[in-house]
């Protein structure tokens, strides 16, 4: 019945659901793939917009994930690689109304476009950025990324990486982000209230997103997705709530000074007020989190957590734009054109 | 002794001085005077490299050279007929430029022991006399100690004092010159209103070097230059750079078109960005972007959100730009890139002039990138280009491409203010918006016109929503599509539409001389000038050439293949090796003859002149 | 009823299904054997787009397609002779390819309901009927049901057994073309090492598919196909971006000059940094970089060491490089550049090829930037090219751009071994240090020697220490110098070194015809094959036809011109919209015929033939 | 008498001395500009590094600062806008004995090169980089930069610049830089120092230097350079030491939980004891400390502090591209070309 309520594909206002948000064209990844599920949590967000499609745009490089836009019923360019932030830029500043989503993978966001990635979030502009970790090259066949973790055995590593890998919320975090949140594909609830809070997000909201390339590095992140291990692996942070992760919240972190340690809630030792409440205003704890970073694979490492580690308001790029202009005509007036091409110092010929 | 009056047709006046000594401000207030007596004229500053070499050096020497007379002018001039020096490191620097016997008119309080060393002269030179020597007319004074005497009552600091040496020295041009003072007095009392004092010294210094020419008898010859024939109406003076802004103004203000300038400082464009930055309130927004690439890209944001995206640059940015240029040829959205070229390659001259980038807007991208060529022949010719190349991106959904150089982004002329009733404004014709149940059939963002300009449909408009990107797409839906024959008919589609603009530009005019005979001079770009001086100095000697100069280079104007066939030989000057040379024999395979300086300035009318004469002659 | 036995002079399979059928394998199998059985052949791979469609649906079919014969083979043939399909997307996707009459070898087992669907056709289609019906010869094999037949004892699971299917399969093949299958059952040895149960299982499918041909006597006609006419020597068979690989490992082996690869992953030339990342052992340092611009100026950096930078790309990233280029021109350093062409502009069709980057190759870049720039004619041929581009870069220290494209980066051809002793080292010649007290004489970065080159001086040597730039610089000292007159010889040159390589590279030699007559076909690049299968059919129909491929364009080969003159009518094929054409028009002032598609697959043998005929016979 | 001692300007083995490595080409800054006293404490350092010149390179990108390497008489490269880390890179990769200086500017580095600076602080090249920070792009005659502050009037920004600037060490921390320090033109004893021990990292050393643009931004830095406020307003780190600051270290900053705070040493409620102990080894420290940059020009602020803010030890990109090619050799042995071009699957036609 939703298609009743659609011309030419563009839904007319009233409630829109999810499948109002997919467009025509046949979905073309890998069967299996972590892209799919986050499409499908995208195009499930996209009714809570409670906007128009065609006031939506979403803008992505080049990689698997950027082939995103695609499949989205909205506006959309997919560009070149790497200059996503940019062409969204100049959109946001032009067009500030519009819902901007820029998606991107962990090449195209932080090899090629390292440069707009961190000059967009120093910027603030009012755009959601997505970023598929699938810590590698899908779309060109498996060549190692600025994620990959030092060792890894690619096409173009054959004796292993020796890159030390990007960490990419610590990245954000040193370009002055005001908003930096981490999910994975493998749990769309989660993600889905990322999704969330990304979208209400006034500023440029990072989210990376935890995404298996089935096909060239399956498993990247089985550490914190597998059933058997994700407990003691992933740590879920909740505003203003202790960290806890483990079976049944079995254990908690504590800060000892600046020093992280995992607690053992049922050693009896420790109780929950004894934990690391976190602050999702507090740059500093933020950045503490974002360096739990260890590798997973081995037992009694710190967890990694997901979930909103930094929310900070601060004015939009485009608004303080917006502002300049107002504040320029109230000045000014609106220009007359023959004043300015007038100018100063003119003479007259008879 | 009595002074003998001369009347002149055409005058060229060098000043010179350290980067301190306010040459530029001398200069365009001799400017200002001299358009008030209805000369026509033509100016260059010649500023220092990039950044200020130490006082008295001649790396730290500032120029500014105006030609002016009572016929048209098309150049700043080769030769100067006078040079104003204020120290030993500007005659080192522009002796040069003065023509044998011509007129020295220098500071001697500049040629200390010191000055002289700094200006790297021999301790036992003593270059006025060699000067003097050499056949010049040297004019000595001591302009900061007469300064300091016009104004020891003043009461004024001597560093103050000292700052009114240039309206000194002016004050003796305009006797020279036979010039009122008036216009300069009123604009020092507009520029020094907050400062009454030092107005009124500005104005002594200047009265006073006046009298003081008459009084010393400086001079035994006084010049007049009568006014020249100049079509009637209200004129400004204005550099290439500035032109640009105003034309993307007029864009903004005239069509209600919103103007987004995604840009990255360099030289010698910055000034367009710098220039436009202040014109929020015209409807014009900039962003200076971290780099090149971001500026396109964002150019190209910009104009899919329905605004005409323009990025600026000089040619190793506009390098960096090649491939998001590509990335436009394919969207089809309107984009004009702006190239104010400079010496190359690489960093290579990025203060002097050159016309290299010009095979690289036609071809310096990957794969079949059809995009629009235009180029500006004057400062003041910027104006009406820039709003052409803005006409067209919106009109064909096209990006254009426009070059300038560092020449006329920096030169001066004077500008007949454009009609603004007359100016045509541009219609985005932006697709409208599709209402429930209205025409069912879906958006085709692809699907062309007659001229093959597809629609431009913008976020927020109902029912068009679409998707668009870089790699092929089928040429009605937009959407990516391998197949063979629909890549070749877009790759023909694009190239047909480019093409296909040739249908909207004005013919080529002939701009001196008859449709066919022995030779034709073609130029484009910034060396209009110095060609229009030669062809019209050998047409007054009586040679058979004619002159066409190319502001529409890709499309070509239709007929300028006809043109080209009327003549025997085509001669093609450039500064680069050849590069117009090469697309017109491409195209029309014909032998062309080409005259290349890469010297970063401007071909010397005298010897472009000697080689149309030697191609007339045989 | 007996089975007739054909001789044929040359045959085109094409193998089709499923990306998981193992197609690739099946084709490089079928390769080694007939190449074994002294056929010349030529091969092309046809994958799915960039990543795995679904199962079953044609996006997800791969292709492989070989041509070979008992005569000279020079492409991997426009349309096939035999078809093989494992499912019914494949039929679907390359039917189009199969000659009129041809012979579709179908697995009946890929045509249920389900394959059916998600290949596309309608419910009610039943394509292998429909097949037949136009004529089509459409041996029917159920491929699953007889491989589990044949494995059935091998107490393999079904998953295991059915990944023999395409040995049987090309066992069935075998015995139609009367191939031996020892060569694939040493492969199946070697490859199995580990598992000798799934090699057994393997050589089983394939020796009773073999058998399954005679037995059930599938075939009314069975086929040989002699050995051709090929020089003697050792043979392997290689695709274009392993040759490349290659090439370099030599130049680093055989010349002790370490050699650099800076580059950014990009299809279809990501094979190169892969292939070059493991032969560290070679000599070969590769590095990965952020993006295209610092995989260049990294193998600049390397250069200005020492090195030998190289970097590779594919069209949207040398449009990236475009500024660095510049630079490289300026510092004049040995530096190569490998574009790998395809499909554009922008994003275009990456996986499909194009020639189209040639403009971009000569005018890519602000200013003056005079680089060399050769191409390669096949998939082997890229070993000879990539080791002569080093040559020039080094000897000539200047940026060399090599020339290939997706079509022979993929497709492979069998390669004479090169004669090692016989490959002529690379002196890098490196500046001598100046030890003290020893020739006081400053040493002089920019002086050149007769052929304009400039010395090679790294860090570590003494007395050489220097700085060099991207700003214009002094022609000597290689200081900065904004000297007019330095500046225009600087750029001379530039040019002229490039220009004089062309007394250092071979003349054009004719490849087909006389030096003179009615029609001369010109080509580069990777249509050597499909221009030469089409000039010698028209030969051999008599027409007065010659044919020369340029593997050096620019500088071309001195006696190019010269050769140009001797034909009433020049052809060019390119798959452009006429590149070469217009370098060709502008440099020789000759009308020149374009052949020119865009469709991002080779040019058609046939259709080019046509062109052919109709120009020598009009 | 070292003229004597050098042929073609390039000194023979021997104590050599700072005038050695001045080149002969006349400098052409501005006078008054902050780039002669640290070109000065360069040539100063260079003799302490024991090599000889000719095993010394200078690259740099475009720029006022990016003229450095025409006035020091080693090797050097004046490369293009941004790309000096880039050139760098592929140098020391290929020659790791040498000594590698990047020389670049706040526009240079953080602007257009933006991108390469963040992967060499990844990699951990053996590089010294030199940030010549004047918050202006000097070269072009003044335009703002990434690390401008907001409000900055300049020619591009008439009503202010409304970017949110780069701070160069969180940048740097957020990239996983393992040596970052913060030195002053006006300063020239402490930059000294800095530089020694940007040197002394083995690994890629940043060292950001405040450096007055006397021209287009004169004053920048005056908070910090005035005699009359900069011991209120700076603060030098000594490893092992606390944090003290103000005239005879009157003041010293404490940690509340993650606050630092001043306190008044002479207040007799705290003591150095209570102080915030520097240490140059801890990540999370370093990172408070890199956000300890509030505008200075208004009193009881936080100061800025200058010195060594992390220095870790971490394996150098070409030291592990080394050991790679070494264990390729240990175990292919040196690759035989034959081998290489007969492949696996060859035939012979005779
Ligand atoms: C200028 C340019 N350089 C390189 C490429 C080739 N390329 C396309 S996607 C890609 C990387 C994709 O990786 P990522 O961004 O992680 O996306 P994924 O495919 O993993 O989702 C590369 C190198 C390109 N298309 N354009
Ligand atoms: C590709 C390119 N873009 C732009 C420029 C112009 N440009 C030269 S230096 C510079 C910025 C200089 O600022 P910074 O790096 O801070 O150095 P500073 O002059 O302040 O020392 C710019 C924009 C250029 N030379 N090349
Ligand atoms: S290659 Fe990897 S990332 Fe790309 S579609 Fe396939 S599974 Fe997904
Ligand atoms: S412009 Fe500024 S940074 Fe450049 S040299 Fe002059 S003072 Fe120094
Ligand atoms: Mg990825
Ligand atoms: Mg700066």
């Amino acid at each position: 019945m939703s298609t009743q309520k659609t011309v030419n594909g563009s839904p007319v206002n009233g409630n829109l659901q999810a499948k109002d948000f997919a467009s025509d064209q046949e979905v073309r990844w890998c069967p299996g793939c972590g892209d799919y599920t986050i499409l499908k949590q995208v195009q499930t967000l996209m009714p809570k917009l409670g906007v128009d499609p065609e006031q939506i745009v979403f803008i992505a490089g080049i990689g698997c994930s950027s082939r995103f836009p695609y499949y989205m019923n909205t506006f959309g360019i997919h560009g070149i690689h790497g200059r996503a932030p940019a062409i969204a830029t100049g959109l946001k500043i032009t067009r500030p109304e519009l819902s901007v989503w820029v998606v991107t993978g962990d090449g195209d966001a932080l090899s090629i476009g390292g440069n707009h990635i961190i000059h967009l979030l120093r910027k603030n502009l009012d755009i959601n950025v997505l970023l598929f970790n699938n810590e590698i090259y899908g779309l060109t066949k498996g060549q190692y990324s600025p994620t990959s973790p030092q060792g890894h055995v690619t096409k173009t590593s054959p004796d292993g990486s020796v890159d030390n890998p990007f960490n990419p919320l610590s990245l954000a975090m040193g370009a002055n982000g005001s908003f930096l949140a981490r999910a994975m594909d493998r749990d769309p609830k989660h993600l889905q209230s990322m999704l969330e809070r990304a979208a209400g997000h006034t500023g440029t909201s990072f989210l990376e997103i935890y995404q298996n390339c089935i096909v060239f590095n399956d498993g990247a992140f089985s550490p914190y997705t597998d059933k058997s291990v994700r407990d003691e692996t992933s740590l879920y942070l909740e505003d203003g709530q202790p960290l806890l992760f483990g079976k049944d919240d079995a254990f908690g972190l504590r800060l000892d000074g600046f020093r992280p340690e995992i607690v053992d809630l049922n050693s009896g030792k420790w109780s929950r007020d004894d934990l690391w409440i976190h602050d999702e205003r507090d740059r500093n704890k933020a950045w503490l989190l974002s360096s739990l970073f260890d590798d997973n694979t081995s037992k009694g490492k710190l967890p990694r957590p997901f979930g909103v580690f930094l929310a900070e308001e601060r004015p939009t790029y485009e608004q303080m734009i917006q502002d300049q202009i107002s504040a320029s005509i109230e000045k000014h007036g609106k220009g007359k054109l023959e004043d300015l091409l007038t100018g100063e110092d003119t003479w007259t010929v008879k | 002794m009595s002074i003998v009056e001369k009347q002149k047709k055409e005058v060229t006046i060098r000043f010179a001085g350290d980067s301190g000594d306010g040459i530029q401000l001398t200069g365009s207030q001799f400017t200002s005077t001299t358009a008030l007596s209805g000369n026509d004229l033509s100016t260059f500053p010649d500023y220092p490299a990039e950044i200020r070499a130490p006082a008295g050096t001649v790396a730290g020497v500032s120029g500014f050279q105006i030609h002016f007379g009572s016929k048209a002018i098309y150049t700043p001039g080769d030769m100067c007929d006078v040079l104003v020096v204020m120290n030993a490191a500007a005659l080192k620097a522009n002796l040069k430029f003065l023509k044998p016997g011509g007129i020295i008119i220098a500071n001697t309080d500049g040629f200390g022991k010191k000055d002289l060393s700094l200006a790297k002269y021999a301790p036992n030179e003593s270059p006025i006399q060699d000067a003097k020597a050499s056949g010049y007319i040297v004019i000595e004074i001591d302009v900061t100690k007469m300064t300091r005497e016009s104004l020891k009552d003043t009461g004024l600091p001597v560093k103050a004092i000292d700052r009114s040496k240039n309206m000194f020295v002016l004050g003796v041009l305009y006797w020279l010159f036979s010039r009122p003072l008036d216009s300069t007095i009123q604009f020092l009392k507009r520029k020094f209103a907050k400062k009454p004092q030092i107005a009124e010294a500005n104005i002594k210094a200047l009265n006073d070097g006046f009298t003081y020419a008459i009084a010393t008898e400086l001079f035994s010859e006084r010049y007049t230059v009568d006014a020249a024939p100049i079509d009637p109406g209200k004129y400004r003076n204005i550099t290439g750079n500035d032109a640009i802004v105003l034309g993307i103004a007029a864009v903004a203000k005239n069509s209600g078109l919103p103007v987004f300038l995604g840009s990255y400082p360099i030289t010698p464009a910055s000034e367009i960005l710098q220039g436009l930055s202040s014109l929020k309130h015209y409807g014009v927004t900039t962003f200076q972007a971290e780099d090149e690439i971001a500026a396109i890209t964002s150019a190209i944001g910009a104009s899919f959100g329905g605004s005409l995206g323009i990025t600026s640059s000089s040619g190793p940015g506009v390098a960096l730009k090649s491939e998001a240029i590509g990335l436009a040829t394919m969207l089809e959205l309107p984009l004009v890139i702006l190239n104010v070229q400079r010496a190359g390659p690489s960093t290579g001259l990025p203060t002097k002039t050159e016309q290299s980038d010009l095979l690289q807007a036609f071809y310096g991208r990957a794969g079949e990138a059809p995009v629009a060529v235009l180029s500006a022949s004057s400062p003041a010719d910027c104006f009406e280009v820039t709003y052409e190349a803005c006409r067209i991106a919106v009109e064909h959904m096209i990006p254009v491409m426009l070059l300038t150089d560092g020449y006329i982004a920096n030169g001066a002329e004077p500008w007949k203010l454009p009609d603004i009733p007359e100016i045509k404004p541009i219609d985005p014709g932006y697709e409208k918006a599709r209402e429930n149940g209205q025409d069912g059939a879906p958006f085709l963002p692809y699907k062309r016109d007659e001229n093959l300009v597809r629609p431009w449909a913008i976020p927020g408009t109902k029912g068009v929503a679409h998707r668009i990107g870089g790699l092929e797409k089928d040429h009605e839906t937009g959407n990516i599509s391998y197949d063979p024959d629909n890549h070749q008919m877009m790759t023909e589609m694009r190239e047909k539409k480019r093409d296909l603009i040739a249908d909207f530009i004005p013919g080529q005019q002939m701009d001196e001389g008859n449709e066919s005979g022995k030779l034709l001079v073609v130029g484009w770009g910034s060396t209009y000038g110095s060609i229009k001086s030669a062809v019209s100095d050998a047409r007054d000697e009586g040679h058979d050439v004619s002159f066409i100069h190319l502001r529409y280079l890709n499309p070509f104007p239709k007929n300028l293949g006809s043109i080209l066939q009327g003549f025997d030989k085509v001669l093609v000057p450039e500064i680069n090796r050849g590069q117009l040379s090469k697309i017109l024999k491409e195209k029309y395979l014909i032998p062309v003859e080409g005259f290349n300086r890469v010297k970063g300035i401007p071909l010397s009318v005298s010897e472009l002149k000697d080689k149309i004469t030697e191609l007339c002659t045989t």
